[in-house]
């Protein structure tokens, strides 16, 4: 059976010349880039060519570059780093409601430390509106953290409008650049950006490999303490072969990229038009300010897990609800800030292609998506009028 | 993730449908909750004579509400009123604990469908 | 020229059957364990599997593990996830002086915090006395964290002891790992713990790859928030690869483990006793509670990073100060706790051998390092006499 | 992290010794703080015409040290008032930025060995 991997949110393959590139630090260069000799010296310089790459994806310099180990600890990092180092100018810190959970969770535990969030409202496009984060902005804020692409949605927020905003109140700036990074063209110059995360495996680089940008000059508290590595500000052994596999993904990406979306586009395109024809199928996220490979869709009278494991029985790999959660939660609140009813929620589905997706696997999700959908609705006992059967109690809990 | 088995009711439900004439229905969950399920029954002295099932959920939400339809299916309705999501569980070879509470409500929706039955019979 | 790795505290390199069973994970693999379908079932039953081979070595049970991407990362993590789940019954910690810089600098990170932390003084030898920890604690003390092994005087703490105190005034304990768990038998029931940080890389696993032990029933407050990763303790798109080869060296290890001690004791045994026979050369440590591997000596009236420097070119890796910073300071605050002088700690080196060195190895040990002393010394102004011309104040700023 | 100049001066320094009849000696340093040298220089019409060190510290402090006698050999006393950190630096191709200063005292001593020539001239 042929597999179709529409799940590119979720994670990348790595590309055959980044492991190429990692192999060797994974074999005979294992030093520890903070030993003096040779080993070391090999480690520290293969850690810096890698730091420069990596900046040059986003148009940053080398120096603003610290690696982590996830997109959650970039994330983790920024919102507490920040508010740490800056709670004595005030402890107000403004966020959407279209966040990824790590920054969302984190907001909570700033919350549970004496700081105050705004959680920002989003249109049903899933923007976030400029003019609503100067309007929550106050004498104490310290803090923006506006994700730059979702997920789950695909929606491509006005960052360098909010940046500008930010810049003009001298508030920090930070963007969830997870789904956006090596999926767009970022330059965080002209996306007026503090701080940025972002990860490798987004862009066919390792698993354990992300960085946080961080603005010349940015005071910052570190998350994880300890050693001098990354200048202090993120201790721990360097994850060497991971460090080097995102720089190297960084280069081919910074090459490839103009390429990858004018090959996944089209194709993107034509799952969102043939599913539109579709019954009572419904796109989520904005029809055209969305990341390139992604579709987005809510099915009615069906739900998002059966549909997603149907599809994976045919041989179509996608994801429901948050991409990188989908075990997490039944309903989205992502896809419920964008207003769609919580019945309609469950019937989420989203397909994200990659450079590897052809026509031919195209082809095949517009045979196999309806018949996917036909056979579910066959089984449920909802049609039109469902939404009648809403009921806010669940008497089984989730 | 999911046992064979789920994935076999789940691939290929049994005795999906709906029964006009039914005898009982039992309706259990709720789209919002993301899983929900109704069950028909006819039931000729005592004995459930044939069943039928819809259900709106996971694959694992269709795989238990298939095997429900399955192990109820010739049984008397006391017989039926002691199965219970442990025992549906076990026949479909385990479920994921997550699973375990919120799409298991096939015992739940064919005990409705029994009180239903005798509802309507007076009983 | 032949090269002598002796630095294995610093990392060690990957056992080729590890890179065997990482490699799948960086290829056809590559699924997120989140995932639903095939390629993420694939990759969560590789990172179930690694979990209970982990916990195998250490004598625990697979939910107790916990995975992260650094000692580092585990380190910070016990401390302020503890600090902060248990802030309302207490806010005071103790640890010793002798701890890695990610518990020292997370302790002081909470005091920062309004938390209350106790340094305990170390002996001569390096060793932390269980009696004085009796006595540090107060109806506040909610935690006590004490290095299992010392990375750079290869110390090992009377662990067992100090978690038999705790338990009997229900004080949550953690051990750092880091240098014992892969180098000598560990087992975190017969130690009494609570919560112990060990890492994949002292043990011929991947950089990357670390855990923290959390017993049963702790609550611990998670240090990056997200997604339900790891129970929702520890959020983050888990690295497949790493994790993979972590267990699959725990398994090695626990297996090879008592082989690599009697391999490597005798060796190290040759290293000291050669080394003490010269002329102001001292054993710093313990010289019998000690990592097996590890010899770690200061030489006076020459300094560290010269002498490893010298090595270095003739072929013998080693290091000066903590294994993990040699850059990081110029006098090691571990060797002034166990009361060296500051200009005597400046001459630290420390030797950590593995499961490659070989007699050959010494016996060029043996020859090399005696006349790297003379030549140093040739070229120092200092000789007998020396420690009067200590001066407590530096001209410059190091 | 070294260039090769570092590690040539580090490997064979020059001028390496003490000297019973200098005409000056500066001491720069203290083996508390990591680093510490001694510089003899012998002066004749204002002219360094032998210079040797002394050095406790790191590879860099010894490659400064190295460089500063080869340097300042045959250099009028005030030419050699004029070398400084950055120009040792320079000259050994560079030092890493957190060697820079800690480990760069050889123009200290050099000018204080000419100090204390001068002293000793009573100029
Ligand atoms: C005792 C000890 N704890 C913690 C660490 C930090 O571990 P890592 O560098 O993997 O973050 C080290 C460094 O090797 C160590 O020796
Ligand atoms: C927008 C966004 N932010 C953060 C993350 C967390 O990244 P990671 O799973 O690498 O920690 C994800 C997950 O893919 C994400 O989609």
């Amino acid at each position: 059976m042929k597999k179709i991997y529409m799940d590119h949110m979720a994670v990348n393959p790595l590309h055959p010349e980044v492991l190429d590139a990692m192999l060797p630090y994974l074999k005979e260069n294992y030093g520890n880039p903070m030993s003096l000799y040779e080993y070391g010296i090999k480690a520290r310089e293969a850690v810096e060519n890698a730091r420069a790459l990596t900046a040059d994806l986003i148009n940053a310099q080398a120096k603003e570059i610290i690696f982590t180990a996830s997109g959650a600890e970039s994330n983790n990092f920024a919102l507490k780093g920040i508010a740490f180092a800056l709670q004595n100018k005030g402890k107000h810190i403004i966020v959407s409601k279209v966040e990824h959970h790590s920054i969302l969770n984190s907001a909570r535990f700033l919350e549970k430390q004496g700081f105050a969030v705004t959680y920002l409202p989003v249109d049903n496009d899933g923007l976030v509106n400029p003019e609503a984060v100067k309007k929550a902005i106050t004498d104490e804020t310290i803090l923006i953290s506006i994700i730059h692409a979702s997920p789950e949605i695909g929606t491509i927020q006005p960052i360098a409008e909010i940046g500008r905003i930010a810049k003009e109140h001298k508030i920090m700036f930070h963007t969830d650049g997870v789904a956006s990074v090596g999926n767009i063209p970022v330059d965080v110059q002209s996306l007026n950006v503090d701080l940025m995360t972002f990860t490798a495996h987004q862009f066919y680089g390792p698993k354990g490999a992300a960085a946080l940008y961080v603005k010349q000059g940015t005071r910052i508290v570190p998350l994880i303490y300890g050693g001098i590595q990354e200048g202090g500000r993120r201790a721990g052994t360097e994850n060497v072969p991971a460090i080097v596999g995102m720089g190297k993904a960084a280069e081919i990406t910074r090459k490839d990229l103009q390429k990858r979306i004018d090959h996944i586009t089209p194709l993107r395109d034509e799952i969102i038009s043939s599913a539109l024809k579709l019954d009572k199928v419904i796109l989520t996220g904005h029809a055209e300010k969305r990341l390139p490979g992604h579709a987005s869709f809510v099915v009615e009278y069906i739900e998002g897990e059966a549909m997603l494991m149907m599809l994976a029985i045919k041989g179509i790999f996608s994801a429901s609800g948050s991409a990188c959660s989908s075990k997490a939660l039944k309903s989205s609140p992502v896809l419920i800030s964008i207003g769609i009813p919580v019945h309609l929620a469950q019937g989420s589905v989203v397909f994200s292609i990659g450079e590897g997706t052809t026509q031919e696997d195209i082809n095949f999700f517009k045979e196999t998506f309806p018949a996917v959908i036909s056979r579910l609705r066959e089984i449920s006992p909802y049609s039109e009028g469902w939404e009648n059967t809403e009921d806010s109690t669940c008497t089984v809990k989730k | 993730m999911y046992s064979e088995k789920v994935m076999d009711h789940f691939t290929n439900p049994r005795n999906v449908g709906v029964m006009d004439d039914a005898d009982g229905i039992g309706e259990e969950g709720n789209p919002v909750c993301g899983d929900a399920m109704k069950i028909f029954i006819k039931v000729k002295d005592d004995v459930i004579t044939d069943i039928k099932f819809q259900t709106f959920g996971c694959a694992s939400a269709i795989a238990v509400s298939s095997m429900v339809t399955e192990v109820a299916k010739g049984m008397t309705i006391d017989e039926a009123m002691k199965v219970t999501k442990q025992s549906l569980a076990d026949a479909l070879d385990g479920l994921p604990p997550q699973k375990m509470h919120c799409s298991n409500l096939g015992a739940d929706a064919l005990h409705k469908a029994i009180k239903d039955y005798r509802n309507k019979q007076g009983k």
